[in-house]
């Protein structure tokens, strides 16, 4: 079973998109496939933190089958303390994402769901893949669905504003995703391997002509970081946000960007990203206090979680940049809260929009006694989102804040931990538009009359989510425990090639990391 | 009275006949012309199969053109049909009219 | 050793279960059964810190550490654990959270009686005494901004409960993002002690702080000041003191529990906690003194002018509040914790009190409106005058007692300090002004609802009402205590403390110390005097006198405009910058300019390669055709150039 | 005599050839690609490729063109119009055949040296020699276009049936 699991992962979506697009488009039916299948997946995802073991570095649950011979292409899949909870977040994301769509996409649901499923099969292949060709495949496929279910099931479809988005997030991905492959061929050319192990080892050997090298690690930055995205590169989200279907919106952004960085940034090129280090660090503190101030000041809800978002994923950036382990696993732990806590928010405003068809925040108002439920899970998601201690997104802003902190620079963390102050400004802002009395002429926005509470499997969903938010942040070394030999693995080496954590200022530290007096 | 002839005069003919049948490609107006045009530049390649065969005694060159023929009589029944249903919708065959292979 | 079984988990855990059980079920439930849930988790509580007080009477040596405490956060070699410590302070500040925090439960059973959302009050206000006493009983400091963060996001939904209200709406926010600018404080503060310390257990810091006095002033004031920040917020003190006047909208019982007796004090409680990193700094010691000096004075001149009940009250409570960083900054945590304790008595009471007048008058707030209610309510009356005359620190309230050590104290701690005495002496005179204003404008002289109600004739008076028992047992309960809570005296109260808070700057005793008690009654009693001579006969005095202070009025009714400075000196450029600098600049201009030009150069292109597409077939043939000769021809200059064949070609093209 | 049929021969199929290009009516092109196709077949035969000669005619010369013959008559279309709807075609076109003449020419010209002759007394390569690699090495792929062939006949009366009326 162990050895077998990944691919069996990786087949149910795929199994799941043939049976919808075999039988008949008729009712609910893509629906209903869609949402057993992604459960079966999800419970599928399960069985690898059920087997997996903590204390064991490298990768588990591994399959090496050679697949061309020329070039040398292997389905090598694997999972470590890094990819485990993002296979399981988009496992759990899946079945999320059919749940709000059930309403959302009335037609062309075959077309829909079938895309959907692939999407899953190509997360689930980005965060596995441990041969990079295979890798590069999976990370273009799933481009693809994101562009096309934009352009076909986007909110604006009339005035072309769908179609835009999906055209701007296809540019911005696929235009940087166009450098990643040239230099997969340069590696191929000097090393002969796709392999992750082998690629590493060359690297670290130093045997690769240098100033060469430095271009690679480059393009693969860049198309990392396009993807998840980091502040200058982020013109695809606001728009793509407003425009894609909520099931699309919800998984664009972060997670297949950030392990990315991780893993084939940081990991493969230890050095190299060292290097690039301060710059991302800087980016990623300038990008949380430019998110939190943008979504301080927009009208739209979709506008306001797409700044929200570039603000905590710069958490996670800074996090992956610091080189500290605290800051890595923080930002690890942060990308999985991104996910669950995104879906929540996307699944309830998707309700409300759906019915109001308007994200103008103050078009509502008031809603609280109107739709009890989807105030209330609202109001827990958002408070996550800003990190309320005992809630996920708490442990993650702190690991990486702390470790930023300790081991990095203390004024480039204090300005990241400034968007702490402007995160709870802006979500009460848009809690209290939304829900609360505006206080305007009338008792309730317009739109709010509209507005209908969550259904039975909504709320259902949504409260697995809220208490998977809690669970989180209650008992996050469950989560961080799996990291660990993972990330001990990837500091050491780091370490081994001079990639200490990234000191870009002198203080009067005794302790010079975490843990370094117990 | 047995004077040979040098394969390479064989292979300058099939290359003659190779230009022509491009140039009728791009000359001729009609859809059917253009059509035949295309089967002489087939017929052109044939006899330089045919000769490189002989040139090398092998024959694994006749059998090409074996499936070379074969594919070309394939290609004209479909392509013949083609030309009769564009007539149908179009009303004419002359090419320069018919422009719309484009989105 | 048999270690005590003291059960700390569960005092944190019972209100969390009332919580869950009313938030969940809450709305499906009964009033009775929501009263009873939401009274019996905070008494069950209470139960078990009086257990552990009975036994700490009993001889039981503190502090506790509740063993095998489960792991919260561990990564490399940073560990943090849920981690309950019960000493000295924690167990007065217990007792003061749940046994106030009771009294104030059943008092809500009354006064909420006919709100809408009665199950979702109670479930927030057991959230609140759960976040409370993990502040409270936190052995770490991770744990207590747990605490921290808690008590503030229960204040944020009992603040906006009216949810139909757009002002409690905004108040609460309000209140949630200032004590957010707090919290930073706070968490930079906590990265501070990680750096340093490597740690962020309090006694593992006190055992190396012990251990290295070297650690220098500068590092001890840098993380003072960033905790300073983080109490001034949830203290608040100047400079974050704006949101608590705003809280006020909540319900009253709210105010008395969340804004007056315990969350507000956590910021003392902090300091007293970390006091041991306090004292290797002045600089920062100083900074506690002064900010809480100057927010004493200054929010007693406000709330000389104010005419919202609560709002009185609200700025009394910073004022007060004040007091308590002073003791603090001169070193005199045990006297600032005195207080903090009578003060969450009388000023729980007051509020109580006032919610009885409120809800006597069936909403009306505005003291203009009042008066005249001593007849109509005497039960609100008396225990009313007994926390007035609590805070304005006559002889023998417990608020004399300890406002007393806390002036005391100042006064021997150097020049400043007696600049100090002399800000919070004249403070004193303040505080029983305006407490007695209030007292006499509510209670005393005529009923003056008609004026202000044209049309309805009678006034409030008339058909105020007293309020029912269960509202009435706290306030006796409470006025019992605000007499007689401070008799048990500074000096025994701080031996207790002792071993927490560390040897208190020692009182002389004698001639001193009793010169300086007789003068506070005293200025006590002319602030009676000066109110009643304003307030007491017909108003006329007040009116002249508001005549010739006119200007001085006018700054004080206007709150100094500190809400308005900091709109236009904070919020305004904040949003300015947001909306316009990177909202134009940064989105329109880079980002989306990017993006176009991007999407500009890719649908140009495809505009003249479209335009390639011609669609004609002899087109098509002629390219296709140059293509072909293309390839010949650069296949012949390779076999020209002596290169093998078509693939070397190609390689020597690309080399 | 060899050179003599060869010359003959290759003339028709250049005459041929000239004349498709030339003729307007396309009746006439059709006539003429005949003549280019059996002079072929006749070449193949010079060649040593009898059962290639054979197939030329029946397949080529007979089958195909009396298609395209059909065709012709079944569509009655006219002389073509004179349209000059491609630039492209006269300004990138015709250089590219003149290059491509060139450059097929000269490389033919320079490999053909060490090309050998072809004269009447070479072997011939019998039909029994074909099947033999045919139906023995290269059974597959010619059973494969039997399939290609039977999807044609599929294709062509897809297309060429008139739509009943819902086209």
């Amino acid at each position: 079973m162990d050895g077998m699991i990944l691919s069996l992962i990786l087949v149910v979506p795929l199994a799941g998109m043939v049976a919808i697009l075999l039988l008949p488009d008729r009712g609910k039916l893509p629906a209903w496939i869609a949402l057993l299948d992604s459960l079966l997946t999800f419970v599928c995802t399960l069985h690898l933190p059920a087997h997996f073991h903590n204390q064991q570095a490298g990768f588990q649950f591994e399959e090496n089958l050679p697949w061309l011979s020329r070039p040398a292409i292997h389905f090598h899949v694997g999972v470590d303390g890094l990819s485990l909870w993002l296979v399981v977040l988009v496992g759990l994301l899946a079945p999320v994402g059919v749940v709000a769509s059930w309403r959302a996409v009335q037609k062309n649901s075959k077309v829909f769901y079938a895309m959907y499923l692939l999407q899953q099969t190509a997360m689930v292949g980005v965060f596995v893949s441990l041969d990079l060709m295979l890798y590069y495949g999976f990370w273009e496929l799933s481009l693809i669905p994101i562009a096309v279910l934009t352009a076909m099931f986007g909110r604006n479809l009339g005035d072309g504003a769908a179609g835009k988005a999906a055209l701007r997030f296809f540019l911005y991905t696929f235009l940087a995703s166009a450098p990643l492959l040239v230099a997969l061929l340069w590696l191929y050319a000097h090393t002969g391997s796709f392999d992750y192990a082998t690629l590493q080892a060359a690297v670290a050997s130093g045997t690769l002509p240098g100033w060469q090298l430095g271009w690679v690690s480059v393009a693969f930055l860049i198309a990392f970081a396009v993807k998840v995205p980091v502040l200058g590169l982020h013109g695809w989200l606001p728009d793509l946000f407003s425009e894609a279907p909520v099931a699309i919106a919800m998984i664009a952004a972060g997670k297949l960007g950030l392990y990315s960085l991780i893993r084939f940034h940081v990991e493969l090129f230890p050095a190299l990203a060292h290097r690039a280090a301060p710059w991302m660090i800087a980016l990623a503190a300038i990008g949380i206090l430019y998110g939190a101030m943008l979504a301080l000041v927009q009208k739209e809800f979709w506008k306001l979680l797409a700044y929200a978002t570039i603000g905590s994923l710069s958490f996670c950036t800074l996090g992956i940049y610091g080189f500290t382990a605290a800051g890595m696993s923080g930002a690890v732990l942060q990308t999985v809260n991104e996910g669950v806590i995104g879906a929540a928010l996307f699944l309830m405003f998707g309700v409300l929009y759906e019915s109001a068809r308007t994200s103008r925040m103050a078009d509502f108002g008031g809603l609280a006694r109107q739709t009890p439920r989807l105030a209330t899970l609202f109001t827990i998601a958002g408070l996550a989102l800003i990190g309320l201690p005992l809630l996920n997104g708490f442990v993650g802003e702190f690991l990486v804040l702390s470790g930023t902190f300790v081991g990095v620079s203390r004024s480039w963390a204090a300005i990241a931990a400034l968007g702490v102050i402007l995160s709870a400004a802006y979500m009460l802002g848009a809690i209290q538009k939304i829900f609360l009395a505006d206080g305007g002429d009338q008792q309730n926005g317009q739109a709010g009359r509209v507005a209908r509470d969550l259904t039975g499997m909504e709320t259902v969903t949504v409260a697995v989510l809220a208490v998977l938010m809690l669970a989180i942040g209650v008992q996050p070394t469950v989560w961080t425990e799996a990291m660990e030999s993972a990330l001990q693995t990837v500091t050491h080496s780091m370490h081994a090639q001079g990639a200490t954590p990234v000191r870009m200022e002198s203080g009067t530290v005794i302790a010079s990391s975490m843990g370094g007096r117990q | 009275m047995n004077t040979p002839v040098p394969a390479d005069w064989y292979l300058l003919l099939s290359a003659a006949l190779f230009t022509m049948g491009v140039i009728g490609f791009l000359s001729k107006r009609s859809l059917i012309t253009v059509f035949m045009s295309i089967e002489l530049m087939l017929n052109a390649v044939n006899l330089s199969f045919v000769t490189f065969a002989h040139e090398w005694h092998a024959v694994k060159g006749q059998i090409f053109v074996f499936f070379v023929m074969m594919v070309a009589a394939a290609e004209a029944a479909v392509g013949l049909a083609i030309i009769i249903a564009i007539f149908r919708v179009r009303g004419t065959l002359t090419v320069d009219q018919i422009d719309r292979m484009k989105l | 050793m048999n270690e005590p079984m003291l059960f700390l988990p569960l005092i944190a855990l019972f209100p969390f279960a009332g919580f869950l059980l009313n938030g969940l079920f809450g709305s499906r439930l009964p009033k009775a059964i929501v009263s009873t849930i939401a009274l019996l988790f905070p008494l069950l509580s209470f139960a078990v810190v009086a257990r552990a007080a009975w036994m700490v009477h009993g001889g039981m040596l503190l502090p506790v550490a509740e063993s095998g405490a489960p792991t919260w956060i561990a990564v490399g070699g940073f560990h943090v654990g849920f981690q309950f410590v019960l000493d000295q302070l924690s167990l007065v500040m217990l007792l003061v959270v749940t046994g106030v925090g009771f009294l104030i439960h059943l008092y809500s059973v009354g006064y909420m009686e006919h709100e809408q959302g009665y199950w979702r009050y109670f479930a927030y206000l057991n959230l609140f005494l759960f976040f409370m006493t993990v502040l409270v009983l936190a052995g770490n400091y991770l744990l207590m901004f747990v605490g921290w963060e808690g008590v503030g996001l229960a204040s944020y939904l009992l603040i906006g409960f009216y949810i139909d209200r757009k002002s409690a709406g905004d108040a609460g926010k309000k209140a949630f993002v200032v004590n957010r600018v707090g919290d930073f404080g706070f968490l930079i503060g906590m990265f501070l002690l990680i750096a340093n310390f490597g740690t962020l257990n309090f006694h593992r810091i006190g055992t190396q702080l012990a251990g290295h006095p070297a650690i220098s002033g500068a590092t001890a004031t840098l993380i003072c000041l960033c905790l300073i920040l983080g109490a001034t917020g949830k203290s608040a003190q100047i400079p974050l003191y704006i949101w608590l006047p705003d809280a006020m909208e909540g319900p009253t019982p709210v105010s008395a529990l969340i804004h007056a007796a315990t969350m507000v004090t956590a910021g003392v409680y902090m300091i007293a906690r970390t006091h041991a990193l306090f004292d290797l700094s002045p600089t920062a010691m100083m900074v506690v003194a002064v900010v809480g000096t100057a927010t004493a004075f200054f929010a007693a001149t406000v709330a000389m002018v104010q005419t919202d009940i609560k709002r009185v009250l609200a700025y009394s409570t910073i004022s007060q509040l004040g007091y308590m960083f002073l003791g603090c900054g001169v070193g005199a945590y045990s006297a600032a914790v005195f207080h903090l304790m009578t003060h969450a008595f009388f000023k729980a009471l007051l509020f109580l009190a006032a919610g009885s007048v409120i809800h006597g008058l069936s909403g009306e707030q505005d003291m203009r409106r009042m008066g005249g209610l001593r007849k109509a309510m005497p039960v609100t009356f008396w225990t009313m005058t007994a926390a007035v005359l609590a805070i304005s620190g006559f002889f023998p309230f417990a608020g004399f007692f300890s406002k007393d050590a806390i002036l005391a104290a100042a006064f021997q701690h150097g020049t400043l300090g007696k600049a100090l005495w002399t800000v919070g002496l004249i403070t004193a005179l303040l505080t029983s002004f305006y407490m007695f204003r209030l007292w006499y404008l509510t209670f005393l002289g005529e009923s003056r609802g008609a004026a202000h109600q044209d049309g309805h004739g009678d006034g409030h008076a008339a058909h105020a009402h007293e309020s029912p028992w269960i509202m009435l047992l706290p306030l006796v309960v409470l006025a019992l205590l605000s007499v007689t809570g401070g008799w048990i005296g500074i000096e025994r109260f701080a031996g207790f403390l002792e071993p927490v808070t560390g040897q208190a700057a020692m009182v002389d005793a004698g001639h001193t110390e009793l010169f300086l008690s007789v003068l506070a009654v005293l200025v006590a009693a002319l602030g009676w005097f000066l109110a009643h001579l304003f307030f007491g006969r017909d108003g006329e005095a007040a009116a002249q006198a508001a005549q010739s202070l006119a200007p001085i009025r006018r700054l004080l009714q206007g709150k100094y405009w500190i809400d308005e400075i900091y709109t236009a000196l904070i919020v305004r450029p904040v949003q300015w910058l947001a909306r316009f600098v990177l909202g134009w600049l940064g989105e329109w201009t880079l980002v989306r300019g990017s993006a176009w030009l991007m999407s500009g150069v890719v649908g140009l292109s495809g505009e003249l390669l479209r335009r390639w597409q011609s669609g004609n077939l002899r087109s098509y043939a002629a390219w296709l055709a140059a293509g072909a000769a293309a390839l010949l021809l650069f296949a012949l200059a390779g076999t020209l150039l002596g290169l093998n064949g078509f693939a070397d070609s190609i390689h020597w093209a690309v080399r | 005599m060899h050179l003599v049929l060869f010359l003959i021969f290759a003339l028709f199929a250049l005459a041929g050839a000239a004349n498709l290009l030339l003729q307007k009516h396309p009746i006439n092109s059709a006539l003429s690609l005949i003549v280019v196709m059996s002079s072929l077949a006749v070449l193949y035969l010079l060649l040593g490729a009898e059962f290639l000669a054979m197939a030329q005619v029946i397949v080529y010369a007979g089958a195909i063109m009396v298609l395209f013959t059909f065709v012709v008559m079944l569509l009655n279309e006219g002389r073509e119009e004179k349209t000059w709807g491609s630039h492209a075609a006269r300004v990138v076109g015709f250089p590219a055949v003149v290059a491509l003449l060139a450059v097929l020419a000269s490389a033919i010209l320079r490999a053909g040296r060490h090309y050998g002759m072809v004269s009447l007394s070479d072997g011939i390569t019998t039909t029994q020699d074909l099947s033999r690699v045919l139906f023995r090495d290269l059974l597959l792929p010619f059973e494969l276009t039997s399939v290609l062939i039977l999807i044609a006949i599929l294709g062509a009366v897809a297309l060429a049936r008139k739509d009943d009326g819902n086209a």
